[in-house]
C-alpha cells in the first residue's frame, strides 16, 4: 500500500499548512497557503490511487497502452488544481503584499480597518 | 355560487389600492377637494356591500375565489357571511367620513395627497382582511393593515414621538402577525383546511386536536397584540401620534378590532373550551379595567378616547370568550355601537383640536355656542358611550349584563369588572362630550368655530347612525346584529333587544353603572390625580419596557456581535479549522467509518528520500527563523511533491508542479523585494498549543479519510474509458492533455478563466493605488524606453 | 544575411527538438524563429556572425577538455580531507570588446571549475573573477589570455 | 536479463542514491543558509540535480518523455536565480545588515 | 461527422453521442460561453472602456433572454442534458438544465443586468478598465457554470471562477478597508474551496466518477463500506463556508461593506446563494440518507446563523454592514429548508434564494443611492430621506418589508413555505427561530427606515432633493419589479420551486435523465 | 553487442554524473563562503546532470530524444554560468564579504580605483 | 538589472525558451506538455527579457498588452469550444482537420483551444510578471 505513506505524508502537509495559516502574520499565511495548495492536491492524487513510474501516455507504435498506467483522471484534476491555486496564490501575494503597503502592518491583529475595533453603537433613539 | 356580487367583490378587494394610487396625482390637482372624489369609492364599496345584506340576512354566505397560488393551495377567496359583511359595512361606511374627515382636517397639507394614499391603503388592507377566506389571504391583509398603520402613525415623521409609536405598533403588532401565522398554519395541519369556510365547517376538528393549544396561544397572541389587550395595550394610545382621522378609523372601526374579528371568526371551532372560555374572559377584564383606569388619567382628549378604546376591545374579548349566547349577542351589539359612537367621538375630537387648537380637556370649555353641530354630535354620541337610551349603545349593554349576570362567581366577578368598565367609559365619554363645551367659554389657542361640512360630516352621521339603529332595532338587529351574531356563534341566534327597557337586573345594573359613572365624572379631576398618583408610584410600565427592551437588544446585539464577528482574522481561521478537524473526525468516530490500520507500504531508498525531502522543507518552512528563508525552503517542499508526482507516473504533473512553484518562488521574490523584513512571528505558548492542537487534528482527519478512501477498492471505470478512446477517437496519446483538453475540456476552459482573471486582479491591485488616488499611469508600448543601458 | 542564417539555425534547433527534420516541420520552425527574432529585433545586430565553424570546434574542444580538467581538480578539493583553499578575487584585463564576445568569455571561465566571473568592469575593460585557487593570479591570468579569450577571437573575428 | 542490463540497472540505483543523497546535503545548504545566497546557491543546485535525477528517471523508465521535464526545469529554475539575484540586488545590503545581526548575537550567546 | 467507426475502426457510438444535437439544447451552454467570450473581448478592449458597458450589457441581455427561454423550455418539455465534447455520460462533463438550476440561473442573470446597469454610471473609468465589465461577466459565467454543471469537480472549477472574479471586484479601488476586507475574504474563500477540493478528491477516490448523476447512482451499493457520512459533512462544511453559515460566515461580514456598492449587490445577491444551491446538490442529490442524518446538525446551523444574522444587523451603525448581516441570516432561512428537508421546505429554499437574490441586489443598490442622496453609510448621520428622495423612501420600504418577509414583498412566501414545512414535521423551533429572525429582520430594517428616512437630519440641515442618478434609480426599479411580481402573484415562481424541490427529492429521475443508459461502469 | 557496451557506458555515466553531483553537494556543505560554494554548486552540479542527460542521450533509441537530451545539456550550460554570475555580481554588491582567510580581493581595489578616477574626471 | 552578461544572453535564451514553449505546446497532445505548461514557459521567457533589457523593452517585444494577448487567448478557446455548433455536435466537442503528411501535429479545434489556453496563461502571467518588475524599477 504505497497510498499509506503518501496518506501520511498529506496528512502532514495539511497540519503544517493549517499551522501557518494559523499564524498573524500576512508572509506565513502566504506559504501556508502553498502548503494547503500542495495538500489537497496531492490528496487527490494518492485518493486516485498510485501507479509507479508509469506515465499515462500511449506509445507511439499502439492505440491503447500495453501496460497499466498511473491512472490519467486524477493527474488532470490536479493539474487543474495546481492551475487554480497558483492563480490564487499570485493574486493573494499581490494582496498581501499592498495591503502591507497601506496598511502599514502585515499583522493580521493590526488589520482592523473592515472591522474596526471601536465599533460604534448604533443610535439607540427612534 | 359565482354571482355578479362576486366579480365586484373580487374588483372591491382592489379598488382602494387603485385609489391610493393615483390619490397623489388627484389630490396634487385639485387639493383637498379631493376628498369628494375619493370619497366615492368606499361610498361605493359600502353600496355593493349594503346590496348584499338581503342575501347574508338570509343566512347565505357570499363566497368566491380567483386562483392566486394553487401550488400552495392557496386561493384568492372571499367569505361575506353576517360577521364579515357588517364589518365590511362598518370599515366602508365609516371609511367615507373619514376619507371627507381627512381633507377637511388636513386641507392644504403638504403632503395630503400621500395621507389619502395611506388612508385608502388602509382601508384597503383591513377590507380585505375581513372579507379573506384563505387564511394566507387573511393573514396578508393582517400584515398589511400593520404596515399601513405604521405609515399613518408615522405621518408626521419628523416628531420622534411619531417614529417611536410607529416602530412600536410595528414591532407588537408585527410580533402578533408571526403568531397569526404560525397559529393558522397550525390550524391547516390539525385540520387540513385553508380557508375560513372550510374551517368553519370542520366542526370539533380542532377543538380535539393535540395541536389546539398550540393553536389558541398562537392565534391569541396575534388577536391580543392587534386588540391591544393588556400586557400589548400600550402601542394603542401611542399610535394617537397620528393625525386624528388615522386615530377615528384606526381605533374606532377597525384594525383594533381585527383582533376581535378573529377571535369571533374562531369562536365556533375554537371557541366552548375551557381554555377558552378562561383565558379570554380574564385578559379582556384585566383590560378593561387597565384601559378604564388609565383612561381617567388622561386630559388629552384623543388618549382619554383611546384609552376606553382599549378598555372596550377588553371588554369585547372578554364577552367573545364568555362564550354564552347572550354574551356574544353582547359582542355583537358592543361592537357596532363602538364603531359608531367611537369614530364619531375622535372626529369630534379633532375637530375641537383643529378649531380650538388644543385637546386638553382642562383648558377647553364654553365650545357649545361656537360648535354647535360638533356639540350635538358629541353629544349623542357620548350617550351612546354611557349606554343610555335611545341610542345603541344602550342596547349593547342591557345585553351585555344580561349576558353576565350572577349565575355563579365567575361571571358574577365579570359583572363587578363590567360595571365599573362601563362607569369609568361612561365618565370619559361624557368628558370628552361635555367638558369643552358646557360650562364658561376658555380661552384657547385658535378662535374656535364650527369647521366645514368634510369635519362634521361624518361625527354627525354617525352619531346619527347610532341613533337610527337602535330606533329601527329591529330591522338593525335582523340585517345585521343577527347574522352577525349567528356567524360568531356558528349556529343561528335571535336577538329581541330593543330600546323598550324591560325590568330586571340588567336594568337596574345599567342604573348602578350610570349612578358610577356619573359620580366619577363629578370627581374626574380628583380622580385623575389619584391614579396619576398610583401610576408614578407603580413606576414601570410595558410602554417604558419596550423602550428598555429594544435598547437592550440593540445593546446586546452590538456586545454579541463583537464577541463573535470580533475583527481577528486569527479568530475567524481558529475556529473554521476547528470545524473542519471535526467535521473529518467526527463522522469517522460518530457514524463507524473509521479505517483499519493500513498495510505500512515498501519502498524504494530514492522514494524515501523523496518524501523525507518533502517532510524536511516542511519542517524548514516551520522552523525557518525569517522569511526568506522560509520561501527558500518553500521551494524545497515544492520540487519534492513535483518529484513525487514525477515518481508516480505523472509527468505532466511534475512539470507544471516544477513550474508553478519556481514561479511562486519568483513572484515571492518580487514582491518581498518591496516589503520591510521583519522577523517572523514567535506565538506565545498557549497560542501555540491551540495551533497546534487544530491543525495536528486536521491533519489528522485527512490522513485518516485518505486511508479509509484508499482502502476501498476503486472503480476504475473513468480512465479506462479515457485510456480506451484517448488516441482513437480524440487523437492524442498523452491520455491526460487529451482529458484536459478533450474528455474534460469545460474545466481547462473555466481554468483558464480563473488564469485570466487572476492576472486582471492581479494587474488592478498593483496599478490602482490608494494615495493618488488615481490609477498608476499605464506604461505606453512602444513609447521611449527605460532601459538602464549604460 | 546573418539574420538569415541565424533563423536557419533556430529552424534546424527546432527540428532538432522535435526530432523531426520534414521539410514542413522545418518550415514551420524557420517561421517560429522568424517569429522568435521579430520578438527580439533590437537587440539583434550587434553580434558578428562568421561561419568559422571549424574554429568554433576547436574552442568547443578546449573548453570541454578544461571542463573534465578543472572539474577533476574541484572534485579533489572538495574531497580533500583538509580543504586547503586559497580563494580570492582577481581582475582580468579584457582585451575583447564586444558584448557577444565578452558574454561568451565570462560563462566560459564561468563553466570551468575552480573560477567564476563575477562582474565585468562598467566600462567593460576588466572582468571580475573569482577563483578558488588565487594563489597565482597572473598565471590564471595568462591561462585565460592564451586560452579561451584567444580562441574567442579566433572564431568570431 | 544480460550482465550489461543487469549492469545498467545497478548503476541506475546507485545513481539514484547518489543523486538523493546530493539533495539531502544541498537541502541542508538550503536550510543552514547561513546567509540568503548561500540558500539561493543552494536551492538553484537542488534544480540543478533534480534534471539529473529526472533524466535519470526517463533512463531508468525507458520513459524518455521525461526529458523534457528536465529541459524545462532548467530553464526555469534559471529564472528562479534571476529573480533572487533581483532581490539580492535590491535589499541585500538590509538584509546582509540582519545577517551580520543574527550572527553576532549567536556569537555573543555562546 | 456522423459515421459510426473511425479510421482505427473503432465503433464510435461506444463512446460518444451520436445523435446530432438541436440547436436548442445550446441555450444550456450560452450562459456560461456567452459571458466567457464577453469577458475575453472586453480584456482585449482594456483599453478601450467606454465600449465596455454597451457590450457587457447587451450580452447579459442576450444571456437573460437565452436564460428565460431555456427556462420555459424545461417547464414546457422537462430538464434536458448535454454531455460535452460528444463523450457519453459521465465520460464527458454534463451540464444539466433542471428547473432548479435554471431558475437560479436565470435569476443571476437578472441581477447581473440590473448591476451592470447600474455599474455603468457608478463605477468610474479607472474601475472600468481595471476590469469591472471582465470581472462581472466573468462571475456570471462562474455563478451559472455553477447552477448548470452536472459535474462535482467541474462545479469546483466554477466556484472558482466567479471566487477569483470576486476577488478582483472586490479589490477594485483598493481603497485600506478594501483591502484589509478582501484578505480576510480571500484566504477564509480559500479555505473554503480547497475544503470542497479535498472532499471532491475523496470523493473521487470513493465513488470513481465525478458526474453527480453517476455517483448518485453508486451512492447505495457503497453505502455500506465507504465514509460517505464524512463526505457529505466535509461538503456541508464546505458550502456552508461558502454560503456563510454560522460559525463559518466570518469572511461575510469582513468584507461585504468594504467594495462598490454594487459589487456588494452582486455578491450578496450571487455568491452565498451558490453555497446554498451546492448544498441542495450533494445533501439530497448525493448523498440523501447522510444529509438527512445531518439534518439535526444543519438545523441547529440554521437558527444560530439566522439569529446570529438579525442581531448583527442590529449591532450595526454602518447601513453597508447592516446588509452584511441580512444576507447572513437568509442564509440561516434557507438552511431552515435543508435540514426540513420535505418538498415544501425545499421548495420554501429554493424560493428564499430567489428571493434573496433579488432583494439583496436590491438593498445593496438602495444603499448605494442612500449614500448618494445622504452622503454618508452612518445610521447616525443619515436623516431626511424620505421628504428629500420620496420615490427611493418608497422602493426602501418596499425592501424592508420584503427582506422582513412581510406582503407585499417577495419574502412573504417561502417564509411561509418554511414554516409550514417546518410545523409539518418536528420543526417547532425552526418555524419560531424563522418568525423570530422575520421579527428581528423587521426591526432592524425597520429603524434604518425611520432613522434614514423619517428621522430629520441629526444637524438639522435639510438634505437638497439632488436627483440621483438615472441609470442607477432605473435599475433600482427595474429589480423591484420582479419582487413585487412574486409578492403578488408567486404562482410561476412558486410552482418552478415546487418542482425544483420535487426533483431534489427524486435524484433516481435526475439520474435517469443524465445517464439513460444506467452508470459508467 | 553493441547495446550491451552502451549500457555498460551509460551506467558509468550515470554513475559518474551522479558522483559529481554529489561531489557538489559536498562541496556546497564544505566551502567556507557563498563564492566559493558557487564553484561546486554551478560546474560541478551542472556537470553531473549534464553528464546523466548525455547519458540518457545515448541510452535512447530515438533520434527526437537524443536531441532533446542534447538541447537539454546545451540549455544547461548556458544558463549555469549566467546564473552564477547574477549571484555572485549581487552578493558582492550587497556587501556580502569574501571569507576571510581569502588571500586577495583585486575587484574592489579596481572600483576603487575606477570610482575615485571617475571622481576625478568629474572634478575636472 | 545592469548586467552585461544578462543582457547580452537573455534575448537569445528568451528566443529559445519561446520556441521550446511553442514545441511543448504543440506536442502536448501526444506527450507531457500542453498549452498550460507551454504558456509559463513562454512567460517565464518574457519574465527574463523583462528583467534583463528592461520591463519596456519586453513590452514593446510583445506589442500588445500582455492581459489582451491572454483575453484573446480565452477568446480563442470559447470559439474553439463554439465552433461544434456549426456541426450538431455538442459544445466542445474535437473537430479534426483530415492530417498534413509531414506536420507532427494535426489541425484541429482542440488544437485552437491548447493554444488558447497557452495565450491565457502567457498573457496572464507576463502581465502579473512584468507588472511587478516594472513596479520594482521604479
Ligand atoms: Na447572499
Ligand atoms: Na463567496
Amino acid at each position: 500500500m504505497i497510498e499509506t505513506a503518501l496518506s501520511i505524508l498529506v496528512g502532514i502537509f495539511f497540519a503544517v499548512a493549517v499551522y501557518l495559516l494559523l499564524s498573524k502574520h500576512t508572509i506565513r499565511i502566504m506559504l501556508g497557503v502553498v502548503v494547503l495548495g500542495n495538500a489537497a492536491n496531492l490528496s487527490i492524487f494518492t485518493a486516485g490511487r498510485l501507479t509507479r513510474e508509469v506515465p499515462p501516455v500511449i506509445p507511439p507504435d499502439l492505440y491503447v497502452p500495453e501496460i497499466a498506467t498511473a491512472n490519467p483522471l486524477p493527474q488532470a484534476l490536479v493539474l487543474t488544481a495546481i492551475v487554480i491555486s497558483f492563480s490564487l496564490f499570485a493574486f493573494l501575494l499581490v494582496l498581501a503584499w499592498r495591503a502591507y503597503q497601506d496598511l502599514d502592518t502585515d499583522n493580521t491583529e493590526e488589520m482592523r480597518i473592515a472591522e474596526p475595533k471601536a465599533d460604534p453603537l448604533p443610535p439607540l433613539s427612534y | 355560487m359565482e354571482t355578479d356580487g362576486n366579480s365586484l367583490t373580487f374588483i372591491a378587494l382592489f379598488l382602494p389600492f387603485v385609489a391610493a394610487a393615483l390619490a397623489p396625482a388627484l389630490t396634487r390637482r385639485m387639493g383637498h377637494k379631493a376628498a369628494w372624489v375619493l370619497a366615492i369609492v368606499p361610498a361605493f364599496l359600502f353600496i355593493h356591500f349594503a346590496s348584499l345584506v338581503g342575501t347574508v340576512a338570509s343566512g347565505e354566505a357570499v363566497t368566491g375565489s380567483r386562483n392566486w397560488v394553487p401550488s400552495l393551495g392557496v386561493e384568492f377567496s372571499w367569505f361575506l357571511d353576517g360577521l364579515s359583511l357588517t364589518f365590511a359595512l362598518l370599515i366602508t361606511g365609516i371609511g367615507t367620513f373619514i376619507v371627507l374627515y381627512s381633507g377637511g382636517y388636513l386641507k392644504g397639507h403638504a403632503h395630503l395627497g400621500r395621507f389619502f394614499s395611506f388612508i385608502l391603503m388602509f382601508m384597503g388592507a383591513m377590507q380585505g382582511l375581513v372579507i379573506s377566506d384563505s387564511f394566507l389571504m387573511f393573514f396578508v391583509f393582517w400584515e398589511l393593515t400593520s404596515i399601513t398603520s405604521f405609515l399613518l402613525i408615522g405621518f408626521d415623521h419628523s416628531r420622534e414621538a411619531s417614529r417611536r409609536s410607529a416602530m412600536q405598533a410595528l414591532i407588537v403588532t408585527g410580533m402578533g402577525g408571526l403568531a397569526l401565522l404560525a397559529g393558522l398554519l397550525v390550524i391547516w395541519n390539525a385540520t387540513g383546511a385553508t380557508s375560513l369556510s372550510a374551517l368553519l365547517e370542520t366542526d370539533n376538528a380542532l377543538r380535539e386536536s393535540a395541536l389546539y393549544g398550540l393553536a389558541f396561544v398562537l392565534i391569541l397572541g396575534g388577536a391580543f397584540t392587534k386588540s391591544a389587550q393588556f400586557p400589548f395595550h400600550f402601542w394603542l394610545p401611542n399610535a394617537m401620534e397620528a393625525p386624528t382621522p388615522v386615530s377615528a378609523y384606526l381605533h374606532s372601526a377597525t384594525m383594533v378590532k381585527a383582533g376581535v374579528y378573529l377571535l369571533m371568526r374562531l369562536n365556533p371551532v375554537m371557541g366552548d373550551t375551557a381554555l377558552w372560555e378562561t383565558v379570554l374572559p380574564l385578559f379582556g377584564g384585566v383590560t378593561l379595567l387597565v384601559g378604564g383606569f388609565l383612561a381617567v388619567r388622561q386630559s388629552d382628549l384623543k388618549l382619554m378616547l383611546a384609552y376606553t378604546t382599549v378598555a372596550s376591545l377588553g371588554l369585547l374579548v372578554m364577552l367573545t370568550g364568555f362564550g354564552s349566547e347572550h354574551a356574544i349577542e353582547a359582542a355583537v351589539l358592543y361592537l357596532i355601537a363602538h364603531s359608531l359612537f367611537k369614530g364619531a367621538l375622535f372626529m369630534v375630537a379633532g375637530i375641537i383640536d383643529h378649531e380650538a387648537g388644543s385637546r386638553d380637556v382642562t383648558r377647553l370649555g364654553g365650545l357649545r355656542k361656537a360648535m354647535p353641530i360638533t356639540f350635538g354630535a358629541a353629544l349623542v354620541a357620548a350617550i351612546s358611550m354611557g349606554g343610555l337610551p335611545p341610542l345603541f349603545g344602550f342596547l349593547a349593554k342591557e345585553e351585555i349584563y344580561y349576558a353576565l349576570g350572577f349565575a355563579s362567581v365567575w361571571s358574577a366577578l365579570f359583572t363587578l369588572v363590567a360595571i365599573l368598565g362601563n362607569a369609568l367609559m361612561f365618565a370619559i365619554g361624557f368628558a370628552v362630550a361635555l367638558k369643552p363645551f358646557l360650562g364658561p367659554e376658555v380661552k384657547t389657542p385658535n378662535h374656535a368655530h364650527e369647521g366645514p361640512p368634510l369635519l362634521w360630516l361624518g361625527p354627525v352621521v354617525l352619531a346619527g347612525a347610532s341613533l337610527l339603529a337602535a330606533l329601527v332595532s329591529p330591522l338593525t338587529h335582523r340585517l345585521f346584529s343577527i347574522p352577525m351574531a349567528s356567524a360568531v356563534a356558528g349556529e343561528p341566534l335571535d336577538i329581541y333587544i330593543s330600546l323598550i327597557p324591560s325590568i330586571g337586573m340588567p336594568l337596574l345594573l345599567s342604573l348602578v353603572t350610570v349612578a358610577l359613572g356619573y359620580a366619577i365624572y363629578r370627581t374626574l379631576g380628583d380622580v385623575r390625580a389619584r391614579v396619576g398618583a398610583a401610576l408614578i408610584a407603580i413606576g414601570w410600565g410595558p410602554d417604558r419596557g419596550f423602550d428598555q427592551v429594544l435598547r437592550g437588544i440593540v445593546r446586546g446585539a452590538h456586545r454579541l456581535t463583537g464577541l463573535i464577528q470580533n475583527g481577528r482574522m486569527e479568530t475567524y481561521m481558529t475556529l473554521t479549522f476547528a470545524v473542519i478537524a471535526l467535521a473529518f473526525l467526527v463522522p469517522l468516530v460518530g457514524a463507524g467509518e473509521m479505517p483499519a490500520f493500513p498495510q505500512l507500504p515498501v519502498l524504494t531508498l530514492y522514494e524515501i528520500v523523496v518524501l523525507a525531502l518533502a517532510v524536511i522543507g516542511l519542517g524548514a518552512v516551520l522552523y525557518a527563523d525569517d522569511r526568506l528563508t522560509a520561501i527558500v525552503s518553500l521551494g524545497i517542499q515544492g520540487f519534492a511533491v513535483a518529484l513525487i508526482f514525477l515518481l508516480f507516473g505523472a509527468p505532466d504533473l511534475g512539470f507544471t508542479q516544477f513550474m508553478v512553484e519556481t514561479l511562486s518562488v519568483v513572484i515571492l521574490a518580487l514582491v518581498m523585494t518591496r516589503l520591510k523584513l521583519a522577523k517572523s512571528d514567535h506565538r506565545p505558548t498557549r497560542e501555540k498549543a491551540l495551533d497546534v492542537t487544530v491543525a495536528s487534528l486536521c491533519g489528522l482527519g485527512l490522513m485518516l479519510a485518505l486511508f479509509k478512501v484508499t482502502s476501498l477498492t476503486f472503480d476504475p471505470a473513468l480512465s479506462v474509458f479515457f485510456t480506451e478512446y484517448s488516441r482513437v477517437i480524440a487523437h492524442g496519446r498523452n491520455i491526460v492533455n487529451v482529458i484536459l483538453v478533450d474528455y474534460r475540456g469545460v474545466d481547462t476552459m473555466g481554468e483558464i478563466a480563473v488564469v485570466m482573471a487572476a492576472g486582471l486582479a492581479i494587474l488592478a491591485l498593483v496599478r490602482v493605488r490608494l494615495g493618488r488616488r488615481v490609477e498608476h499611469a499605464e506604461p505606453q508600448v512602444a513609447s521611449e524606453s527605460r532601459e538602464t543601458v549604460a | 544575411m546573418t539574420l538569415l542564417l541565424v533563423n536557419v539555425l533556430l529552424a534546424l534547433a527546432w527540428g532538432g527538438v522535435t526530432g523531426s527534420f520534414t521539410l514542413l516541420n522545418l518550415l514551420f520552425g524557420f517561421i517560429l524563429g522568424a517569429g522568435a527574432l521579430y520578438l527580439i529585433r533590437k537587440e539583434i545586430g550587434s553580434l558578428g556572425y562568421l561561419a568559422r565553424m571549424r574554429r568554433v570546434v576547436s574552442l568547443t574542444i578546449l573548453f570541454l577538455v578544461e571542463l573534465v580538467k578543472s572539474s577533476w581538480t574541484v572534485a579533489m578539493t572538495v574531497l580533500s580531507p583538509k580543504m586547503d583553499i586559497k580563494p580570492g578575487m582577481f581582475v582580468y584585463p579584457l582585451k575583447v570588446d564586444k558584448d557577444a564576445e565578452i558574454t561568451m568569455l565570462a560563462n566560459l571561465i564561468t563553466l570551468t571549475p575552480g573560477t567564476l566571473s563575477v562582474d565585468v568592469s562598467e566600462d567593460r575593460r576588466f572582468l571580475f573573477i573569482h577563483a578558488l585557487d588565487c594563489s597565482d593570479p597572473d598565471q590564471l591570468r595568462h591561462d585565460i589570455a592564451t586560452g579561451f579569450e584567444r580562441k574567442i577571437m579566433e572564431a568570431f573575428r | 536479463m544480460s550482465f550489461s542490463q543487469g549492469f545498467l540497472s545497478v548503476a541506475e540505483y546507485i545513481g539514484l542514491i547518489l543523486l538523493s543523497l546530493s539533495f539531502l546535503l544541498t537541502t541542508y545548504r538550503v536550510i543552514v543558509g547561513p546567509t540568503l545566497p548561500d540558500r539561493i546557491v543552494a536551492l538553484d543546485m537542488l534544480v540543478v540535480v533534480a534534471v539529473g535525477f529526472i533524466a535519470l528517471i526517463g533512463i531508468r523508465t525507458s520513459f524518455t518523455l521525461y526529458v523534457d521535464v528536465a529541459i524545462s526545469l532548467g530553464l526555469v529554475g534559471f529564472l528562479a536565480t534571476v529573480a533572487f539575484a533581483r532581490f539580492v540586488m535590491a535589499k541585500g545590503s538590509l538584509w546582509v545588515k540582519q545577517e551580520d545581526e543574527r550572527n553576532l548575537r549567536e556569537v555573543s550567546d555562546d | 461527422m456522423e459515421s459510426a467507426s473511425n479510421p482505427y475502426g473503432v465503433d464510435i457510438s461506444q463512446a460518444m453521442i451520436v445523435e446530432r444535437v438541436a440547436l436548442a439544447d445550446w441555450l444550456l451552454v450560452f450562459p456560461v460561453a456567452l459571458p466567457l467570450l464577453a469577458a475575453a473581448i472586453l480584456v482585449m478592449l482594456r483599453s478601450r472602456p467606454k465600449l465596455h458597458a454597451p457590450i457587457a450589457l447587451a450580452v447579459i441581455g442576450v444571456v437573460l433572454v437565452s436564460n428565460v427561454v431555456l427556462l420555459s423550455r424545461v417547464l414546457d418539455e422537462g430538464p434536458f442534458a448535454m454531455t460535452m465534447g460528444r463523450w457519453l455520460p459521465p465520460f464527458g462533463i454534463t451540464f444539466v438544465a433542471d428547473t432548479l438550476g435554471v431558475l437560479l440561473a436565470t435569476t443571476a442573470a437578472l441581477v447581473a443586468l440590473v448591476c451592470a446597469l447600474f455599474g455603468s454610471t457608478s463605477i468610474d473609468v479607472t474601475g472600468k478598465r481595471y476590469g469591472f465589465y471582465p470581472f462581472l461577466l466573468l462571475l456570471m459565467t462562474g455563478v451559472g457554470g455553477s447552477f448548470l454543471t452536472g459535474d462535482i469537480f467541474n462545479l469546483y472549477v466554477w466556484f472558482e471562477v466567479f471566487l477569483i472574479s470576486s476577488f478582483g471586484l472586490l479589490i477594485l479601488g483598493s481603497e485600506r478597508a478594501q483591502l484589509d476586507g478582501a484578505f480576510k475574504y480571500a484566504i477564509l474563500n480559500l479555505v473554503a474551496t480547497t475544503l470542497f477540493l479535498i472532499a471532491t478528491g475523496l470523493l473521487y477516490g470513493v465513488f470513481g466518477t465525478l458526474n453527480m448523476a453517476d455517483i448518485a447512482l453508486k451512492a447505495d451499493g457503497l453505502r455500506e463500506e465507504a465514509p460517505l457520512t464524512m463526505l457529505a459533512t466535509l461538503y456541508l462544511v464546505a458550502f456552508g463556508m461558502k454560503a456563510a453559515a454560522f460559525p463559518l460566515h466570518f469572511w461575510l461580514p469582513a468584507s461585504y461593506h468594504t467594495p462598490r456598492l454594487v459589487v456588494g449587490a452582486l455578491f450578496g445577491a450571487l455568491l452565498t446563494k451558490v453555497g446554498i444551491y451546492a448544498l441542495l446538490r450533494t445533501l439530497f442529490l448525493l448523498f440523501p440518507e447522510e444529509g438527512g442524518a445531518l439534518s439535526g446538525v444543519i438545523a441547529i446551523v440554521a437558527i444560530l446563523t439566522m439569529i446570529f444574522g438579525v442581531i448583527g444587523a442590529l449591532a450595526q451603525t454602518d447601513i453597508r454592514r447592516i446588509m452584511g448581516y441580512i444576507v447572513i441570516s437568509g442564509i440561516g432561512i434557507m438552511m431552515a429548508g435543508l435540514a426540513l428537508g420535505d418538498r415544501m421546505g425545499l421548495a420554501g429554499t429554493v424560493l428564499y434564494a430567489v428571493h434573496s437574490m433579488l432583494v439583496m441586489a436590491a438593498l445593496y443598490l438602495l444603499v448605494a443611492l442612500m449614500r448618494k442622496a445622504g452622503g454618508t453609510y452612518s445610521l447616525s448621520e443619515l436623516g431626511g430621506l424620505y421628504r428629500s428622495h420620496p420615490l427611493l423612501a418608497a422602493m426602501a420600504l418596499l425592501l424592508v418589508l420584503s427582506a422582513a418577509g412581510l406582503p407585499p414583498g417577495s419574502g412573504l412566501w417561502p417564509k411561509v413555505m418554511l414554516v409550514k414545512s417546518a410545523l409539518d414535521g418536528e420543526g417547532g423551533w425552526l418555524a419560531f427561530a424563522i418568525l423570530l429572525s422575520g421579527l428581528m429582520t423587521t426591526l432592524a430594517l425597520g429603524r434604518v427606515f425611520a432613522l434614514a428616512f423619517w428621522r430629520p437630519r441629526v444637524d438639522g440641515a435639510v438634505v437638497p432633493a439632488t436627483p440621483l442618478d438615472r441609470s442607477g434609480m432605473f435599475a433600482l426599479v427595474l429589480i423591484m419589479v420582479p419582487i413585487l411580481w412574486i409578492g403578488l402573484y408567486p404562482e410561476p415562481v412558486l410552482a418552478m420551486a415546487d418542482a425544483a424541490a420535487a426533483s431534489l427529492l427524486d435524484p433516481a429521475s435526475y439520474s435517469l435523465l443524465v445517464l439513460p443508459a444506467g452508470g459508467g461502469s | 553487442m553493441i547495446e550491451a557496451l552502451f549500457n555498460v557506458v551509460v551506467g558509468l555515466m550515470i554513475v559518474g554524473g551522479a558522483a559529481f553531483s554529489l561531489v557538489a553537494s559536498i562541496g556546497i556543505n564544505r566551502f567556507p563562503d557563498v563564492y566559493c560554494r558557487m564553484h561546486a554548486a554551478s560546474k560541478a552540479g551542472t556537470l553531473g546532470s549534464g553528464v546523466i542527460l548525455l547519458a540518457l542521450a545515448v541510452h535512447a533509441d530515438d533520434t527526437a530524444t537524443v536531441m532533446r537530451a542534447i538541447a537539454g545539456f546545451v540549455f544547461l550550460l548556458l544558463t549555469a554560468p549566467v546564473a552564477a554570475h547574477l549571484l555572485a555580481k549581487a552578493s558582492y554588491e550587497a556587501g556580502y564579504k569574501l571569507w576571510d582567510k581569502s588571500v586577495k580581493d583585486e575587484m574592489i581595489v579596481k572600483i576603487r580605483e575606477q570610482k575615485t578616477k571617475r571622481e576625478h574626471r568629474n572634478e575636472n | 538589472m545592469k548586467t552585461l552578461i544578462l543582457r547580452t544572453i537573455a534575448p537569445y535564451l528568451s528566443a529559445l525558451m519561446m520556441i521550446f514553449s511553442v514545441f511543448v505546446l504543440l506536442r502536448g497532445h501526444n506527450d507531457p506538455g500542453g498549452g498550460f505548461i507551454g504558456g509559463l514557459l513562454a512567460a517565464s521567457a518574457f519574465a527574463i527579457y523583462g528583467i534583463a533589457s528592461g520591463v519596456a523593452s519586453a513590452r514593446r517585444a510583445m506589442r500588445f498588452h500582455p492581459m489582451a494577448i491572454a483575453g484573446s487567448g480565452l477568446a480563442m478557446s470559447v470559439l474553439a469550444g463554439l465552433a461544434s455548433i456549426l456541426f450538431g455536435v455538442p459544445f466542445m466537442t474535437g473537430l479534426w482537420a483530415p492530417p498534413i503528411p509531414g506536420i507532427e501535429f494535426e489541425l484541429s479545434s482542440v488544437l485552437f483551444f491548447d493554444i488558447g489556453v497557452y495565450l491565457v496563461v502567457l498573457g496572464a502571467i507576463t502581465s502579473v510578471a512584468l507588472a511587478l518588475e516594472e513596479r520594482d524599477d521604479e
